[in-house]
């Protein structure tokens, strides 16, 4: 039934916005009947359950953490569902006339509003029925974004207060979170009713008194109490149908309602019942006061319902039965009154176009039901006799008298309270009075019956209740006895004999009749009194220091430099390595680790190469010290035994060299020198780093046995592979998915710099001034020592590649030492070429690099013959044993090749040829020249780029129009000079 | 001890590299880092057995543990790739590289 | 001559040479290792007679790793000169040398590198 | 799933990608393998999933089955089942996106996703950490392609400073992981992570040695102090290849930190402190910046780095509630980052600029892409109901429950400056009223377009609706009509909806999640499973 | 006969690392960039060809005789080539010649004349 | 042996003297000769290496680096002219 009853709120939600299509505002009409439905079926069946307190009924979410939708109707829950149920369907109602009537075509219009109003009442039904703490969580933050959406959606004005009410309800929300995660880590259980009868409230006063705190924060930020009031009146640019809503039934109720559901196990906290009474009577006065100095008639209701909110937490602070049935019936009766108040104030609004006391004040209202019912209402609110209002008012001064604590107590919340109403009593008439009081001006005509009817039954039912308050007496009992946990009997009565609170509500209405007669002179002294601070102000303020400190938190990192990031994690692990060396106390024995006497001699090697490094000044002779460093580290390799790494070492860094000289051109030819303190920096935090790694090196490795992989390799590898170097039975073997990820990334790396060329040209050539009128100037005639070489060596290169191919099983070699030592002939190939133009490294590389992981995968997948991946084979071919290790390092080799014919070919070419300028709208289907640049250029622009470059050395100007440079120029909007 | 140091020494260079502006010499500075790499990764199979690993050895304290061996080449050949990488991105975009240029002590 | 003797040309020719290398190592260590420079550098241009590629490549390699004479780059006459059909010393070398006080000494030098060179890798064994 | 089929996973997308390389320039077939083989990818994750949903397990298998301890293991368990598949997901979405934003017409953006796929699917299944060093590489190096791909043309200072930065830090960090794998092999004398199965909580020189790898990841995964590099590089690629790579990158990283920490440390509760001071810095840290920044990408990179906090916050508290939640955690942040990026993405791929305050009005002009966007924004700041919620809330539970106060007082407090930082980019981008001078400058091409297209360095975009002979021409006059395709709207819808899914069912993932966690606080299955592989 | 091959094999090791010492001194000691060149180019190429011959007698075998044949072919070829072209860039460059007695390559270019004497002022660091 | 140590001790002092030479300078050209004696230095100092511990393989790197060590001389070249050729 309680399922049935959300599930209707929730699809009635679903269903607003196609309905509002179909039937523009008058829609609202429609949506009111489930809501109606629904109050109608949670009040039967709450009759039904009369012999056992509540109805319980519980849908899985999530069972791992013990959440579930599990809803149950008590006699609180009853009372605040029918609230939320009963004005939902009203304000719907008044909404048909209060929206702007809409034309057929743009009837979606409205569709947000019903959508968000009936989701709200979903939210909040969902939240007084909740017996999940979870659930209730959720539903309290549904309740937040619905409010913050409605806010928001009322204009660009509305914006700022929208995130301000949601910065704060959403801050008050978290603080709920945290309440509910520990009730659920105390308590075990996530199930509310469980939650308020556990033992560990009494047991553990340290807990319960957090828990209590959290609770009361999260509901002052929902029910705008000191210090969280600013977001409500704020909250008042939303239209007046939402904050009806907002403020009888719906969102800062929801506060209440928390503060009433755990009020059982928290009423006997003293830091429960301090802040609330505290809190309550501050927020009472603070917004009673506030009220009398606002001429906008939704604004001066707004901080009434924060005064009446403040006298409702008071209440529920003091925690006896009494003040908590008072509470009970309080909240029916605000519901009621400030339903009524805030859409005549709509009606008002509406017809006069003018909320402004000022302004109505000087217009001629003729709207007799509106002033009635506005009358009743704020009547109501005043605590007249015979209205809600009046007995519900009785009730909590009843209860205040009555308070228990220290002998003062009483008379200071009663005499507070009595203020309160004081000052009620004045803004209620400064209301009434000040939009209706108008005599002359402009007559303001009275709204149709459909536009006041909702209205007017609530007061019409504020003035009923007032006269038969006893109709009340089940609900508010079954309210209240939740509210204490413990059975409660209420009999309200409009009379209740000579009692001294009769008496109080007597002097609060004399003196309340003084101030409205004083009326001009409370005027006169409110008016300039502004309080010193403005809450709003905290919460912008709150925000903009955030976003600030944001700015500054944000300024530490943001340096696009690499130098900054990446000396920082050099930093942190320097100091953390250093930390953990100081605080290592024992270490293994050396056992494995040995120095020899040339080991120095190459550091002291290294230590000259990296000195040099970190001089140079000079591209070429850093990249040459470079050098210096990698070759000592191949002899170094070479010394441990690691031919294959050595021969790899040898070869990467000649080809390093080779690829840096062809980017080399198009960089400046010196480095700048580091300022000193930069200077300075760096060699300390180089310092560190290098420390904390020799002591990493020192402690870490050389200290146990050797390990028993390696010794599987020495005595296994050669029967298990058939290959005796065993380095690269490991590579094609054993470890073959390492080598095929790494000739994975070899490729890769082709086709990255590929990408990278593709939409962009790399910095432009800048060569160095030579001296063309030498006469060994001319390339064509100084390449032919070169190119005689390579004729001779070519076929060296071609067969040593070949040779070291076949026998890497065996002996050093294999895959990627050929193929470097390939490369190298390619290298060789380009720089013989009389020019860029004209050497032979135009295989496609994107080709070749896809070949090769082709090859790679391929022989991979063949190993699931025998079982798995990358299995090697040992077929016999013409009587010949071969394995397919031979085949997958065939695959690295044409990869490694790819990758440097890429680079040749991307970088040591000229831009025209390689990275012509892109089509700025690559038609689809055909692909641009630049899409592949594996492929050769058209012949002709070949030929011209060729002419060009003579031309340009005879020093006759190219043609412009028929070269590529002036469709380069034309394209980017600048001019290299040649 | 050697390998301790000499891997102190590469990376002591390679940070302060990394530290300075140009991308060349943030990319050297890699490419000592990468050298760090592959010496700890030979020291972690120990320096004292120093014969090739090649066929059936029948003495094994005296033979080089190959493991590492794989681990440094695999290690060289990505670290080329991404050296290749990077010295085409120093080389790309407008302004590439904040040297300054001074032509006039390159040549006069 | 024919191509039967050309191992035993090429074998003299290299004993020459080395012979060659010998005693201009010894100017160049006594320099080197004495105090002072007493060196005379200069650069001078040498015509050759070399007609393939190989030629010229091995001779200019000769010249260089001859301790103190170094080929620092090549010049071809003009298309019109190389078009001839008697055409020679279309390829121009120049020659740095450190010892050999002027331009005309380092051209005999070469002269006589080149001439036994020629001599020696010509299937024919001709200079011409 | 029998074991021998993993390598499959690392095996397929390489050979399609190669195979494509080898096709050419064919856009169809290029489109075609690359979604096959994510779809298959996908489906051998789900297959995996529902294998280990009842009760766990783990399934191995040493590639080319040479004797345990030779060969290089792989393993899947439901953590890295779930990851499989998620990963997938998300690539498939941003891969839409890339297509839909016109950044993927060249020959090489298919071929680099799939090496990618092979290398983000061998990091998450392989045991061995010399092969996690591999994998790694495998899945950097067309990241840096795919980084710089999306940069157009020549590209602004900040896109290339942005993808030094990125290539730069990447490659300190892998070296810095090399390193650690070294010093690993040489203390235990294996990188065998089921034979160095809680060797570092009992030996000190393990102990170091691993924490240099995870001080590695962790680098990666961008935790303070080491996160303001992912938040100057990431924003300095097309949005896809941001969402794309908040999907992968990071998350990979603390996938492995999740797994290395279980198995090598045994969950050494010793050192967890350290871990929570650090999320709770990196939290702070990343939300500070976030609200800080003026761009809309920018500040949802900072959010990867706060969100990094919770994520490890996971495994730092240790405890199957955390675990679990941190798990949770993880999978969630992967789809609602993306939903993110892609859809302020698809604004910023349409209207040229992700500045804030540059545009107003989209929420008006665009109600698809803000309901999405919205949606993801509040799930990223742990609103209900939301995956966001479950995964903050579960996760702020074991929090309490393992009694860090101070790290629940912060995961709220983020909470909120996240929400607040969120609203920043509703305020600037959504809301107010359409301005025409924003939109006109979006539908420049890159000649025309005005300071605030310059700015978000999009240059020429190759948006590939409409005909190309209209862009160029009367480009100013069509754009104010055209809106974001619904092609282009879609990944952000999808992934939207998603979050949303996963928290109205979040019971689905949460069972899944907290399967996988056990398998992370007990992990004798896994080290037994590869034992007997 | 081995002893033979070893006294002498360190004879020529020790030979070539002496004569390669003198391209060293050389290096150091030469005035400008062509002279350093021309030491290099020479005492590089033999200094490797002594060594690598040593090496041999301390090992020998016939595959290793064949190697070092090829060895000491191709590194002369290349070494001698690798230098001439360093050679002709730093002249094409402008790399100062000091103090020449005579330059007929400077004479014969076809603009301004060189001067044989420090023409260009030396590139300084 | 003690040739072989002889040796390579002078070759390592040797390289340290072109190692000064390419920080001395002056010119850039000066950097480039010196960086191609280091190359042959080091190719010395392998050979010494190898043949001291008896390595097998010493002449096939030996080989290796004679056939492609000189593409470092002519790259240092092509650096000198900054591409031209
Ligand atoms: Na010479
Ligand atoms: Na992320």
């Amino acid at each position: 039934m309680l399922l049935a009853c959300l599930a209707g709120a929730l699809l009635t939600c679903a269903l607003a916005p196609l309905l509002t299509r179909a039937l523009g505002r008058n829609v609202g009409w429609l949506l009111a009947v489930p809501l109606l439905g629904a109050a109608a079926l949670v009040a039967l069946g709450y009759d039904d359950a009369a012999h056992s307190p509540a109805v319980v009924e519980s849908l899985p979410w999530i069972p791992s953490l013990d959440v579930g939708l599990d809803l149950r109707l008590d006699g609180l829950s009853l009372v605040f569902s029918l609230l939320v149920l009963v004005i939902g369907a009203a304000v719907l109602c008044y909404a048909t006339r209060y929206l702007e009537r809409t034309d057929r075509a743009d009837r979606g219009k409205h569709a947000g509003f019903y959508a968000l109003m009936t989701g709200f009442a979903a939210a909040m039904l969902a939240l007084v029925l909740a017996d999940d703490l979870v659930v209730f969580y959720v539903a309290w933050e549904a309740t937040t974004l619905c409010s913050f959406l409605l806010i928001a959606r009322s204009g660009d004005g509305a914006r700022e207060p929208a995130i301000r009410t949601l910065l704060v309800t959403v801050a008050g929300g978290l603080v709920l979170l945290a309440a509910v995660t520990v009730m659920i880590v105390a308590t075990g259980t996530t199930r509310i009713s469980t939650v308020l009868t556990h033992d560990v409230w009494g047991a553990q006063s340290g807990l319960t008194t957090l828990v209590a705190v959290l609770v009361a924060v999260a509901a002052f930020t929902k029910s705008a109490q000191f210090p969280f009031q600013a977001w409500l009146p704020d909250s008042m640019v939303a239209i007046t149908p939402v904050s009806a809503y907002l403020h009888a039934a719906a969102m800062v109720k929801a506060g209440i309602y928390l503060l009433l559901r755990f009020s059982p196990v928290f009423s006997g906290v003293p830091a429960w019942t301090v802040l609330l009474v505290t809190a309550g009577l501050v927020t009472a006065v603070f917004g009673a006061v506030a009220a009398l100095r606002r001429y906008d008639l939704k604004e001066l209701l707004a901080y009434s319902t924060m005064s009446q909110l403040g006298l409702l937490t008071a209440m529920i602070g003091v925690g006896t039965t009494a003040a908590l049935s008072a509470a009970v019936v309080h909240t029916i009766a605000h519901a009621l009154f400030k339903s009524a108040l805030f859409m005549g104030v709509g009606v008002i609004d509406h017809s006069a176009h003018t909320r402004d006391l000022r302004e109505l004040a000087r217009m001629n209202p003729r709207m007799p039901v509106t002033a009635t019912l506005m009358v009743l209402a704020a009547a109501s609110m005043a605590g007249i006799p015979l209205l809600l209002g009046f007995v519900s008012k009785e009730s909590m001064l009843a209860a205040f008298l009555e308070a228990p604590g220290p002998a003062w107590a009483p008379w200071l919340l009663t005499a507070t309270a009595a203020l309160a109403s004081v000052f009620t009593v004045a803004y209620a008439a400064r209301l009434v009075l000040g939009a209706l009081g108008g005599r002359n001006g402009t007559v303001v005509r009275e709204a149709p019956v459909s536009f006041w009817a909702a209205p007017a039954s609530g007061a019409l039912a504020g003035l009923i209740l007032g006269l038969v308050p006893f109709l009340l007496d089940g609900l508010v009992s079954a309210g209240a006895s939740a509210a204490a946990g413990s059975t409660v009997e209420k009999n309200l009565a409009v009379w209740h004999g000579p009692v001294p609170e009769l008496f109080v509500s007597l002097a609060v209405l004399a003196a309340g009749a003084a101030l409205v007669l004083a009326r001009r002179r409370v005027d006169a002294v409110l008016a300039p009194r502004a309080f010193p601070f403005s809450a709003l102000d905290g919460v912008d303020r709150a925000r903009e220091g955030t976003i600030r400190l944001g700015g500054v938190v944000g300024s530490w990192t943001n340096s696009p430099a690499p130098a900054r990031h990446l000396s920082i994690p050099a930093v942190c692990l320097s100091i953390v390595a250093l930390l953990a060396v100081w605080s290592t106390t024992e270490l293994p024995p050396v056992r494995i680790a040995a120095s020899e006497p040339f080991d120095w001699l190459l550091a002291l090697l290294i230590a000259c190469g990296v000195m040099a490094m970190m001089n140079a000044r000079s591209l070429i002779s850093a990249i040459v010290v470079t050098g210096v460093v990698g070759f000592s580290i191949t002899v170094w390799f070479f010394d441990l035994g690691a031919t294959d790494v050595a021969m790899t070492q040898l070869l990467v860094e000649i080809l390093t060299v080779c690829v840096m000289v062809l980017l080399l051109r198009r960089l400046p030819a010196r480095f700048s020198s580091p300022g000193a303190r930069r200077r300075v920096v760096a060699l300390l935090v180089a310092g560190a780093a290098g420390l904390a790694t020799t002591a990493g090196v020192w402690m870490l490795t050389g200290r146990r046995e050797a390990s028993p992989a390696s010794e599987y390799y020495l005595t296994h590898g050669y029967n298990e592979t058939g290959g005796s170097n065993l380095v690269n039975t490991i590579l094609v073997d054993f470890r073959a998915l390492d080598t095929l990820g790494e000739l994975t990334v070899l490729g890769v790396a082709g086709l990255t710099i590929a990408a990278l060329l593709h939409g962009r040209r790399p910095a432009a050539d800048d060569p160095a001034p030579i001296d063309e009128q030498s006469p060994v100037s001319d390339p064509e005639t100084n390449t032919v020592f070169v190119r005689t070489a390579a004729r001779l060596l070519g076929p060296v290169i071609v067969a040593m590649s070949v040779i070291l191919l076949l026998r890497g099983h065996h002996e050093p070699g294999g895959g990627f030492i050929s193929a470097l030592v390939g490369g190298a002939g390619f290298t060789l190939s380009y720089l013989a070429a009389p020019s860029d133009e004209r050497a032979r490294v135009r295989l496609s590389y994107l080709w070749l690099i896809g070949a090769g992981v082709v090859v790679g995968t391929v022989t991979g997948l063949l190993g699931y013959l025998d079982g798995s991946f990358l299995r090697p084979l040992h077929p016999r071919i013409l009587g010949f044993e071969i394995t397919t290790a031979l085949v997958f390092d065939v695959g690295v080799y044409l990869a490694v090749i790819g990758v440097i014919l890429a680079a040749f070919n991307l970088l040591g070419r000229p831009p025209s040829d390689t990275t012509k300028v892109l089509p700025r709208e690559p038609e689809p289907g055909a692909a641009g020249p630049d899409d592949q640049p594996g492929s050769a250029a058209s012949p002709g622009a070949r030929a011209g780029a060729g002419e060009r470059r003579r031309a340009a050395r005879s020093g006759t100007a190219a043609s412009p129009a028929t070269t590529r440079s002036s469709h380069t120029t034309h394209e980017t909007g600048e001019v290299t000079p040649r | 001890m050697s390998a301790a140091v000499i891997a102190g020494l590469l990376v002591f260079g390679a940070v302060y590299l990394l530290m300075q502006r140009e991308m060349l010499r943030v990319i050297l500075g890699f490419v000592l880092l990468g050298h760090a790499g592959n010496v700890v990764l030979m020291a972690a199979g120990g320096s004292a057995r120093r014969h090739e690993p090649f066929g059936a050895p029948e003495d094994l304290s005296t033979v080089a543990d190959p493991l590492p061996q794989a681990f440094v080449l695999t290690a060289i050949v990505i670290a080329f790739s991404i050296t290749i990488v990077m010295l085409v991105l120093a080389v790309t975009g407008r302004d590439d590289d904040d040297t300054e240029a001074k032509p006039e002590e390159v040549r006069s | 001559m024919s191509w039967l003797t050309w191992p035993v040309r090429v074998l003299g020719f290299l004993v020459w040479y080395a012979g060659q290398i010998i005693s201009s190592s010894t100017a160049v260590l006594r320099d080197n290792l004495t105090p002072g420079q007493n060196s005379t550098p200069g650069v001078a241009r040498v015509r050759t007679r070399c007609r393939s590629d190989l030629e010229v490549t091995l001779l200019a390699a000769l010249i260089t790793l001859t301790p103190g004479t170094l080929t620092l780059g090549m010049h071809d006459a003009p298309v019109a000169v190389q078009r001839r059909r008697d055409a020679e010393d279309i390829r121009t070398l120049y020659v740095h040398s450190l010892y050999s006080g002027n331009a005309d000494s380092v051209r005999v030098e070469v002269r006589e590198l080149e001439t036994r060179l020629l001599r020696a890798v010509r299937r024919t064994g001709g200079t011409s | 799933m029998s074991g021998a089929l993993l390598p499959l996973f690392v095996a397929l997308p390489l050979l399609v990608s190669a195979v494509l390389l080898i096709v050419g320039d064919r856009r169809v077939l290029h489109a075609v393998g690359l979604l096959g083989t994510l779809l298959l990818v996908i489906a051998g994750g789900v297959w995996l999933v529902t294998d280990f949903a009842g009760s766990g397990g783990a399934v191995a298998h040493g590639v080319a089955q040479w004797p345990v301890g030779i060969s290089i293991p792989f393993v899947a368990d439901m953590f890295a089942a779930l990851m499989l598949t998620v990963t997938g997901v998300l690539t498939l979405v941003c891969s839409w996106f890339a297509y839909a934003s016109g950044r993927a017409a060249t020959v090489y953006f298919a071929p680099l996703v799939l090496v990618l796929t092979a290398g983000v699917n061998g990091a998450l299944l392989t045991v061995d950490l010399f092969n996690l060093f591999v994998f790694v590489e495998v899945m950097l190096l067309p990241s840096y392609g795919l980084f710089v791909l999306a940069a157009r043309h020549r590209g602004t200072e900040r896109q290339v400073m942005g993808a030094r930065l990125y290539v730069t830090l990447n490659l300190l960090t892998s070296t810095i992981f090399l390193m650690g794998v070294g010093f690993i092999y040489g203390t235990a004398g294996t990188v065998n992570m089921a034979e160095l199965a809680g060797r570092a909580a009992t030996d000190g020189t393990v102990a170091i040695s691993t924490a240099v790898c995870l001080f590695a990841l962790a680098i990666k995964a961008a935790v303070v102090p080491i996160h303001g590099w992912l938040a100057v590089a990431y924003p300095a690629t097309s949005p896809a290849i941001t969402a794309l790579f908040s999907g992968l990158h990071t998350k990979v990283a603390s996938y492995a930190i999740y797994r290395i920490y279980a198995v090598v440390f045994d969950g050494d509760a010793h050192w967890l402190w350290i871990g929570v001071a650090l999320c709770c810095l990196t939290m702070v840290a990343g939300v500070l910046g976030a609200v800080g920044e003026k761009t809309t990408r920018s500040i949802l990179a900072f959010h990867m780095i706060s969100q990094i906090g919770y994520i490890l916050l996971g495994v730092a508290l240790f405890t199957l509630a955390g675990l679990a939640a941190g798990i949770f955690y993880l999978l969630h942040h992967m789809i609602v980052k993306a939903s993110l990026f892609l859809s302020t993405g698809a604004i910023e791929v349409r209207y040229m600029t992700g500045r804030i305050g540059a545009l107003s009005g989209m929420a008006t002009r665009e109600p698809v892409i803000t309901v999405a966007f919205f949606v993801a924004a509040l799930s990223l700041a742990g609103l209900p109901p939301f995956s966001g919620f479950v995964a903050k809330f579960s996760l702020i539970l074991a929090a309490v429950d393992t009694g860090h106060v101070i790290a629940v007082i912060v995961m709220l407090a983020v909470s909120l400056i996240t929400l607040l930082s969120m609203l920043k980019i509703l305020n600037g981008v959504f809301w107010g009223s359409a301005r025409e001078s924003s939109l006109e400058n979006g539908g420049g091409s890159g000649a025309g377009g005005g300071p605030a297209a310059r700015t978000a360095g999009s240059g020429a975009g190759t948006v590939p609706e409409p005909a190309p002979a209209a862009r160029d021409d009367g480009a100013v006059a069509t754009a104010s009509g055209r809106r974001i395709s619904a092609v282009l709207a879609g990944p952000a819808v999808v992934t939207a909806c998603l979050t949303l899914a996963l928290g109205l069912g979040a019971e689905v993932l949460m069972g899944v999640s907290t399967t996988a966690a056990e398998g992370l606080l007990d992990t004798s299955t896994y080290v037994k499973a590869v034992m007997d592989s | 006969m081995n002893e033979i091959l070893t006294v002498l094999g360190n004879v020529l090791i020790v030979a070539g690392a002496l004569v390669f010492a003198t391209a060293a001194l050389g290096v150091a000691r030469f005035r400008d960039a062509y002279m350093r060149v021309s030491a290099v180019g020479t005492a590089g190429g033999l200094g490797i060809v002594f060594v690598v011959t040593g090496a041999l007698l301390l090992q020998p075998s016939v595959s290793n005789v064949v190697k070092v044949v090829l060895i000491i072919t191709i590194h002369l070829i290349t070494s001698a080539v690798g230098t001439m072209a360093i050679a002709r860039s730093a002249y094409l460059t402008g790399t100062p010649l000091k103090r020449y007695a005579f330059d007929e390559l400077a004479a014969d270019s076809l603009g301004t004349e060189r001067d044989p004497e420090p023409a260009r002022k030396p590139a300084v660091d | 042996m003690i040739g072989v140590t002889v040796g390579i001790v002078i070759f390592a002092v040797a390289c340290l003297a072109a190692a000064f030479r390419i920080l001395r300078g002056p010119s850039e050209a000066d950097r480039a000769v010196a960086g191609d004696l280091l190359l042959f230095g080091f190719v010395g100092l392998i050979a010494l290496f190898g043949v001291r511990v008896a390595n097998e393989y010493t002449f096939d790197i030996v080989l290796v680096a004679a056939l492609v060590g000189f593409l470092s001389a002519l790259s240092l070249a092509r650096a000198l002219t900054r591409g031209k050729r």
